[in-house]
């Protein structure tokens, strides 16, 4: 028998390429020059961050999570209280505990502690959740969504309530974003090839045999969820400093939906599917906001009504899916050979 | 609209926007919404400022120079938002105008205010839109929905002899909670005035039956309800407090200005809304009237509601300044408006001190409706000015 | 004894919206397995038709004029005819898709719906004058229900009575109970798979366009968001009774809307904000306690 | 009462009312291969799954090697050494071959690199090194067979419960199992349990056999005890006409 390459060996060029594309958008990006573009490629590498995070749980485990974007709610208010000026926090949060409003950390200790903190919430509600399967989970992680969106909506004294916190420090640029984005399709890409990774995704394709093979699904997807938490939660950090200012309702189901479509349309089961879902649904909403705001066409403006675009991306992403009802890349990685071994039969 | 109106609307502001840009020209940006939920509220706003603006460029211009407007679509999300900032900043704008509601108008703002440019919210009343949310270079030249809570209060307490209030707050927005807000901390100023009930509702309640079997519950009817909530659940709570039966005053914020929803609720009376001037052609200021007749021609409807006005009363306060200051200078700009004591604008004073950007005092028409028409029926400010400090504790 | 029965009236009438929303997801649920989220649209949709398209503030009412009798047939016609046209053209190509593409398809449809008719009416919410006097007070036993709320129960209460008959007695129904029940195993027996989702999603809508109607009637208000609440409620009310049990569901949206009302009665002044916080922690408990439903369904039980 | 077996003790399970299994008593000694065979709906894969804790018995309890399985998980008696396929082949299809094999030896607690050495040996050894990088999904049935048994004997379990293993095989291919099956007895020392409707394949493999029907142990011993019995005829008589008349 040929002795068989390493696990790494076989799987790393889907990671190399992937890191490939990132980069390369990154560095055309600057090239050009266009401070907006440069803001929705960082605003693009964010949402890589956000559905790979979700496709470390959604697409091992095969659970559709409405949920995740209640952690990157924890952690961009995770950032706020670690990086807000504390004369700023003493006014407008005066209900953080002494120690968090006299913390100043410097940014990327604050977006890690965001993380764990994420994370330490999902271990405690996925000892619980995680028992669930199915649609019941699907809800249930619907449910936390909620709560979580209520309390931070309702706390005022700790989270400003409905009202924006403001004062997070500028600081999430491209390279940043860059980093965040190669950061988080690493750890994808560990865990997809670590042994939680690949009994979990037993799990998805037949949970009862999982079992009959020694696999405690529950404790597999608790790991999932805990590791995805944390990544949205960095990302959530990040995206507070994109922004400058916090608010609980743009974590709530505008971006759990965009970010699931993106997932769903790239190809939920596989990496790659979540990087280019991403990829793909960007592009085609850049290029129908330029479309909207009018191309010089030898004089004459052509442009398409203001409203169109939203019409269009949602019928463009039907479309898509009625020809590739498992997404964009099918739920395959994307290799070196064009006949990889990984290829699955359709 | 009909065409012709259509048509005038274009010959406007089309020179306004699309005209060449002369080296000379002063250009202000609009980073607002022309898609999206925000759309609609900050339009009317905005079409009111560049009213403002045709009248300076007609009158000679600013400085000796014309002023030349630039958009950019925010499409009523916090992303674009910066980037439209980013965008009307790289278009030269000295001045940016940004979204009506603080959450969407901040991203815009703060790009600006990272730029060292003078930034204007068309109409939010959070005390952030201004020093404590964006920083020293913003502004916004509404009045705070405290005040409004304040004003309602202080004034049924004096004019409807109201003594036991009840508050129904609608906990969706910092709007609704300001407004509540205003009202908690007018209430012990007002001697003898007692909050014999309080509840919360949130705008999207398919009904909120419960919370009007509370009222109902009350030994008697209380004095005026402090209802704090904005559209589209006021509508619908207003409405089904009228069905209950309780017809006691309804205190509102001015997010219920406007003739255009009352069909919704026939015959509604006892009803009581702050404004900072009226669209229903009765304002004791004629020029108010003037201008409505102006914004119809321009836009081909009459202004729906008092947010409008804002809009004009932020170029007015911004172009003194300039003209004031002979500059375009931020520092210098931001100086003079600072130096503004109630400031006298069609649509009431404005002043602006180095620690508030916004108004926590202010001259609020007060419109009754009854039997489903609204009027003037007076006018009030408030005896003291929320200080600063209470409102930053909100 | 009052007080009581006013919130039993109060949690009917809020559960009877829930109900009435949870049987249109319901229903197009047991027959194709599909989480339809388009359903809060078809219901701001419906309630648009009673307008004429316009940007402007005030509401230039069009269909809303018309006498009752036919206005309550057409516009439950719209509802319908939307419903089944959102399945010819979208959904028939999803039948073999999985769950989570047949979901995000139902959502970029819906978004889709809710951007056409932002184009339309721009996103201020209008108002409107439907049958305003339902609003008038009925007092029973010493606690008062508006007209309207009293309708609402009863119309519920017919519909269900109604759908339970028709799917009982008819031979489309006994199909639909069938599709529901065991999709496959119905086509195998002659079930006609188009005709009976078709019908399925027809009732699904008009009874979306019966809720835009108790809505518009209640709020007197036209809004882009107004199915979005219900629609959420009721997609839980459906998980929670029981996919695939038509009865679960209504008993299921009954006990949300009670929950909530109970809530808002119990809860003190400070944590009455939090009130959606408990009852989506009470969701969760009941998911943890029953994942299968209230009311499974035999088929939904797992087989190893 | 043997010390070394996976025991059935008075085993009773209902659905709904309905007795799938009453009082069933079965042993599955070491190195031997039992037969359980019966009608359709007998309750053979009920018996199955309470072996394997994938549903828990209303009375009586199942004991291995005599310490009592109550309360144990699906996966943990996996882990004590107690393995089974499926009816209906269960392989992880979009898996390949070889990380199906490999999902036992991680669920089993070896590291990925470790399971993967594991793997590719039970490949060889079954015969099927050649399908280790195919997608799961898509194999034919025989082979789809073959590996199901593949991953469930990774880490060469104590028992293993075989549940109509040969369902839809030619008489060449079932030759092939009843050979890898005398291989995993003798190999392995492995306990095996053979579900079968093929009753020709059971009665030439099979050390002693029992037979269900209605949730009952109607009868067992040796194959040719099997074979006089009356009450076994009677029940393949009674509810499968054809497949007992060509079989027995």
């Amino acid at each position: 028998m040929a002795q068989r390459s390493s696990l790494l060996a076989r799987t790393i060029s889907t990671l190399i390429i992937l890191i490939l594309i990132l980069v390369a958008i990154a560095v055309v990006t600057k090239l050009l020059g266009s401070r907006p573009f440069e803001r929705t490629v960082v605003e693009m590498f964010i949402r890589v961050m956000l559905v790979v995070g979700i496709y470390i749980f959604v697409g091992n485990s095969g659970v559709i999570s409405f949920g995740h974007m209640g952690f990157m709610c924890i952690g961009a208010y995770a950032a706020a209280w670690f990086t807000i000026p504390a004369v700023m926090k003493q006014v407008s949060l005066p209900g953080l505990p002494n120690f968090l409003i006299n913390t100043q950390l410097p940014i990327f200790l604050s977006a890690f502690l965001a993380g764990l903190l994420a994370a330490l919430f999902a271990l405690i509600v996925g000892r619980i959740l995680m028992r669930l399967s199915g649609i019941a989970a699907s809800i249930a992680t619907f449910a936390m969504l909620a709560v979580i969106n209520v309390v931070y909506s309702n706390w005022d004294s700790v989270t400003g309530g409905t009202g924006s916190i403001v004062g997070i420090p500028f600081y999430t640029g491209i390279w940043t974003a860059l980093g965040g984005a190669i950061l988080v399709v690493i750890i994808a890409y560990l865990y997809q090839i670590s042994r939680s990774g690949l009994a979990l995704r037993a799990g998805r394709d037949e949970a009862t045999a999982a079992a009959a093979s020694g696999v405690n699904i529950v404790r597999e997807r608790l790991i999932a969820f805990v590791i995805s938490a944390f990544v949205i939660g960095v990302a959530g950090a990040l995206y507070g400093h994109f922004l400058g200012v916090v608010n609980p309702d743009a974590f709530y189901l505008g971006v759990t939906f965009i970010t699931l479509s993106m997932l769903v349309v790239g190809g939920m089961n596989s990496l790659s599917g979540a990087v280019m879902g991403v990829i793909v649904i960007s592009g085609i909403i850049q290029l129908l906001r330029w479309l909207e705001k009018g191309v010089d066409l030898g004089g004459t403006t052509l442009a398409i009504p203001n409203g169109l675009q939203e019409i269009t991306i949602g019928l463009v992403m039907i479309v898509i899916l009625m020809f590739r009802p498992s997404g964009l890349t099918r739920n395959r990685e994307i290799t070196w050979r064009f006949k990889g071994a990984t290829k699955p039969s359709e | 609209m009909s065409r012709l109106k259509a048509l005038g609307l274009a010959a406007t502001f089309g020179a306004l926007i699309s005209g060449p840009a002369l080296a000379d020209d002063i250009v202000v940006g609009f980073a607002t919404a022309e898609s999206g939920f925000m759309q609609a509220y900050d339009k009317p706003a905005q079409d009111a400022a560049l009213i403002r603006i045709d009248e300076i460029n007609k009158a000679g211009g600013l400085l000796g120079r014309q002023i030349k407007v630039v958009t950019a679509d925010t499409k009523t999300d916090r992303a674009e938002g910066a980037k439209a900032g980013l965008e009307v900043l790289d278009k030269g704008a000295e001045l940016v105008i940004v979204s009506c509601d603080y959450d969407f108008g901040a991203p815009a703002a703060l790009a600006a205010e990272a730029a060292g440019k003078v930034s204007f919210f068309l109409c939010a009343e959070s005390i952030k839109a201004g020093i404590p949310g964006v920083g020293p270079h913003s502004f916004s030249s509404s009045v705070l929905a405290a005040v409004q809570g304040a004003t309602m209060a202080e004034w049924a307490y004096n004019k409807k002899n109201a003594r036991k209030f009840y508050r129904l707050l609608d906990t969706w927005t910092v709007y609704n909670k300001g407004i509540c807000d205003g009202f908690d901390w007018q209430l012990p100023r007002l001697k003898d005035a007692e909050l014999v009930g309080s509840d919360t509702f949130k705008n999207e309640d398919a009904s909120i039956a419960s919370q009007i079997s509370r009222i109902k519950a009350l030994p008697q009817e209380p004095d005026a309800i402090m209802l704090c909530t904005m559209m589209p659940g006021a509508v619908s709570a207003i409405k089904q407090i009228r069905a209950a039966g309780i017809k006691a005053p309804i205190l509102n914020g001015s997010g219920v200005d406007g003739s255009y929803w009352l069909s919704a609720v026939p015959d509604l009376s006892n009803f009581f809304v702050p404004a900072q001037g009226s669209i229903y052609g009765d304002d004791p200021n004629p020029k108010v009237n003037e201008f409505n007749k102006k914004y119809k021609e321009v836009t081909g409807g009459d202004p729906s509601s008092q947010y409008v006005y804002p809009g004009y009363v932020l170029i007015d306060v911004w172009s003194k300044a300039v003209e004031r200051a002979k500059s375009l200078d931020a520092d210098a700009v931001v100086a003079e408006l600072e130096k503004m004591k109630d400031e006298p604008t069609l649509f009431g004073p404005r002043t602006f001190t180095s620690e508030i950007h916004h108004q926590n005092k202010g001259r609020y028409l007060i419109i009754e409706t009854t039997n489903g028409k609204p009027a003037v029926v007076d006018e009030w400010t408030i005896s003291e000015a929320i200080p600063v400090a209470d409102l930053l504790k909100q | 004894m009052t007080a009581l029965l006013q919130i039993l009236f109060d949690a009917l009438s809020l559960g009877s919206l829930y109900a009435l929303g949870a049987l249109g997801i319901a229903l197009i649920f047991g027959v194709m397995r599909l989480v339809n989220f388009a359903h809060g649209d078809y219901i701001a949709f419906c309630v648009f038709a009673l307008l004429w398209p316009s940007i402007d503030a005030a509401a230039i009412v069009f269909a809303g004029n018309l006498p009752t009798i036919i206005l309550i047939p057409l516009i439950l016609a719209i509802g319908a005819g939307l419903s089944v046209l959102s399945e010819i053209l979208v959904f028939r190509r999803f039948r073999n898709a999985n769950p989570a593409t047949m979901m995000i398809a139902s959502f970029a449809l819906g978004y889709v719906l809710k951007n056409f008719l932002l184009m339309l009416f721009s996103s201020r919410p209008k108002s409107i004058d439907l049958w305003s006097n339902l609003s008038q007070q009925v007092e029973i036993a010493g606690a008062r229900i508006p007209l309207l709320q009293v309708i609402t129960i009863t119309i519920t209460i017919v519909i269900l009575i109604a759908l339970t008959a028709f799917l009982k007695r008819t031979r489309f129904g006994l199909e639909m109970r069938a599709a529901a029940e065991n999709f496959t195993m119905a086509r195998m027996l002659g079930v006609k798979a188009n005709r009976v989702i078709m019908l399925a999603f027809a009732i699904s809508g008009m009874l979306a366009a019966a809720i835009g109607l108790i809505l518009a009637t209640q709020s007197g208000t036209v809004d882009i968001q107004m199915g979005m609440s219900v629609m959420l409620v009721a997609f839980i009310a459906t998980v929670i009774g029981g996919l695939g049990s038509l009865p679960g569901a209504v008993i299921a949206g009954f006990l949300i809307g009670g929950a909530s009302v109970l809530m808002q009665v119990i809860l003190p002044l400070e944590a009455r904000p939090f009130r959606d916080a408990f009852v989506y922690g009470a969701v969760i408990a009941c998911l943890i306690w029953r994942p299968q439903g209230l009311l499974a369904p035999k088929s939904a039980k797992q087989r190893v | 009462m043997t010390s070394t077996a996976l025991s059935a003790r008075n085993v009773s399970v209902s659905f709904d009312g309905l007795k799938a299994l009453a009082n069933v008593v079965l042993d599955i000694p070491p190195q031997r291969v039992t037969g359980l065979i019966g009608p359709n709906g007998a309750g053979k894969t009920t018996l199955v799954n309470v072996l394997t804790g994938f549903q828990a018995p209303d009375e009586g309890s199942v004991t291995m090697d005599g310490k009592d399985m109550a309360g144990i998980t699906s996966f943990g008696i996996r882990r004590l050494g107690i393995a089974r396929t499926f009816q209906s082949g269960r392989l992880f299809s979009e898996l390949s071959v070889l990380d199906n094999l490999e999902v036992t030896g991680v669920g089993l607690g070896l590291s990925r690199r470790e399971a993967c050495a594991k793997a590719e040996a039970m490949l060889d050894w079954i015969g099927i090194a050649s399908l280790a990088d195919r997608i799961a999904g898509g194999l034919p049935y025989t082979d789809e067979r073959r590996v199901a048994i593949g991953r469930a004997l990774m880490m060469e379990p104590k028992y293993l419960l075989l549940d109509e293993p040969a369902a839809g095989m030619s008489a060449e291919e079932a030759d092939d199992l009843i050979a890898l099956i005398r291989r995993i007895v003798a190999e392995m020392k492995c306990g095996v349990l053979l579900i079968e409707h093929n009753i020709g394949l059971v009665l030439n493999i099979c050390d002693h056999i029992h037979v269900l029907d209605s949730g009952e142990i109607i009868e067992d011993g040796s194959p040719a005890q099997i074979k006089a019995s009356e009450k076994v005829r009677h029940a393949y008589m009674g509810t499968q006409a054809e497949a007992g008349g060509v079989v027995l």
